[in-house]
């Protein structure tokens, strides 16, 4: 049997953490794929940016706090770590605001890159 | 102040069942009365004794539990509850499966009544 | 009457409608996602400027907390759980979901 | 013990049919609620004025088709019913594109209406 | 590459950020709420329009059908489930959620 | 042609449920393989058999564990479903509990993933 090429898969992050669990259990899901040896992608955008906004404290909504966790994509093997830079003006972000470092992608590059993969997996 | 309460979603998906939990608390704290937390739609998967939560995260479906046996009545639709697996069989304890004509008894009896959902 | 808006403005457009049709002086109450609306130095604030002229606008702690939102458009109040029973108390809600 | 007053409750309807099941489900709260003898109003506004569509065919979806059930509103005692005029114009939806007789509303009517209610339930 | 679109534009942005990162000539995909966009005689029209210039646009039948949409935006083409499956064989598909 | 299914909502609330069934009998009569569903997310609530349902409405989870029978590995996300209170006491036939990393492997093996959701 031939052997596969890793596969290009990405995480397609769109929805805002804690209003709804899609930010926590995607994240899950990138941690995991991080094991696999394929080459994996993650971008933010719209709401998602704020995934990663620096300063999060959910003590009062007695709920984990886990935005710390995505530092440790780049130690899990995700490759490629996006945000979009339209998302980010809209809601007033810059890379300062945000606990680990990125690619600021235009949509021109997103819109590539997106076509390169194999797998694009919603979250 | 009478207060009924609707929970229209299910647990950790939407917060919506949380914010329901701390509004919950905050009006039990100031003095005010829940005539009860009626679950409909997707709100019914909330009362499921079956979760199997890690201890360092809320437990949902047991916090509901307890605050039913301090007094507050949980009503879970039924025709819902029966649409989405909601048995009898693992229904927490305090809680009880009836029909839609108590939520309409809640709006009735309560001063006010809020939503929670999606 | 009391308006409950719990989802972000820039995904959604349940804050729209609720700004449509909420009367003059009703006051609008932004809980979960719906704190977004509030950030300062978004895309949002000339909008939400003009909103706090119109309406008493509250935003929930908790759920700014959570989100890391510490600066929000001037005029915002901020309210606890505590806040939010209260704001119930005077006024029948309504949650635009 | 002091007899009460009719309750005036509207059922603010919002979401699109079989996308989601609010508008279903919220149906069958309204069809129960109008045996209690309240003052029952419901409205149609945003996506819902699509639940009032004419020519709803459900049947290469395998899902019930409840759209005529809404014509049963009036005679299960939802004295007042109401579709928000932006809301059809957006939509490209006149009365005639309507299974049912309802009252068109601007905002302002719809504001003042929302206004004198005890409740107001969304779905 | 396949954008797939279930939620109506009416009420909410995931329309808008398919259109604003999608290549040109990617084909876009309405299905369930989505299918609302390519109705005749909304506001959305002139937008669909536009769209199906710089994109083939095509909508899932079985979901028109449903929710009584006769008449929808010249250009945009019907489809089936095999079609949608068809759709799926020749690209790699995203669905905007 | 191989596809991979990934369904993120629960059935009745959301269409995605309905949408995933229909498009894989359309992708089964065409001849394609489906490499497996993945239920993760409310999605792992399609795949209880405790459901109770008219009649004259589709049985979801039965309809999912007749394909299950006919061969299509169902596979639900064990921390997802634990959150949610399906156990495999309540599992549909035909279907199995495992982890996240199944959907890596279907991910891998499928020519096409296909996500359905909210």
């Amino acid at each position: 049997m031939e052997e596969q090429a890793p596969r290009k898969i990405m995480f397609v992050n769109r929805r805002a953490p804690h209003g709804s669990i899609y930010a926590y259990e995607g994240l899950e899901v990138i941690l995991i794929f991080g094991a696999y040896d394929q080459e994996i992608s993650a971008v933010f955008l719209d709401d998602a940016v704020f995934s990663l906004k620096k300063g999060q404290d959910t003590s009062e909504l007695g709920v984990k706090e886990f935005s710390a966790t995505f530092r440790a994509l780049e130690a899990y093997g995700v490759e490629n770590r996006y945000v979009e830079k339209e998302s980010m003006e809209q809601r007033g972000l810059t890379l300062d605001d945000l606990i680990m470092d990125v690619e600021v992608v235009d949509g021109a590059t997103l819109r590539k890159a997106m076509g390169e993969q194999d797998v694009l997996l919603p979250f | 102040m009478k207060f009924g309460i609707l929970v229209q979603e299910g647990p950790y998906n939407h917060e919506a069942s949380d914010s329901a939990y701390h509004f919950i608390q905050a009006a039990l704290a100031k003095g005010h009365e829940i005539t009860g937390v009626f679950f409909y739609n997707d709100g019914v998967t909330n009362t499921t004794k079956l979760m199997d939560i890690p201890a360092d995260d809320r437990h949902i479906s047991k916090r509901w539990s307890e605050l039913g046996a301090k007094g507050v009545e949980l009503i879970v639709c039924v025709a819902a509850a029966k649409r989405r697996g909601i048995s009898p069989d693992v229904l927490i304890d305090n809680a009880r499966i009836d029909g839609l004509g108590q939520l309409s008894e809640l709006c009735i009896e309560s001063d006010r009544l809020i939503t929670f959902g999606d | 009457m009391l308006h409950i808006v719990n989802k972000s403005p820039f995904s959604n457009g349940n804050m729209d409608t609720c700004l449509r049709i909420a009367q003059a002086a009703d006051p609008i109450l932004l809980i979960e996602d719906g704190v977004f609306a509030v950030k300062k130095g978004t895309s949002m604030e000339g909008r939400m400027k003009e909103t706090v002229g119109r309406h008493p606008v509250y935003a929930l702690q908790a759920d700014l907390k959570a989100r890391g939102i510490d600066q929000v458009v001037d005029g915002v109040k901020l309210c606890d759980y505590s806040g939010f029973v209260a704001l119930v108390e005077e006024h029948r809600p309504h949650s635009w979901l």
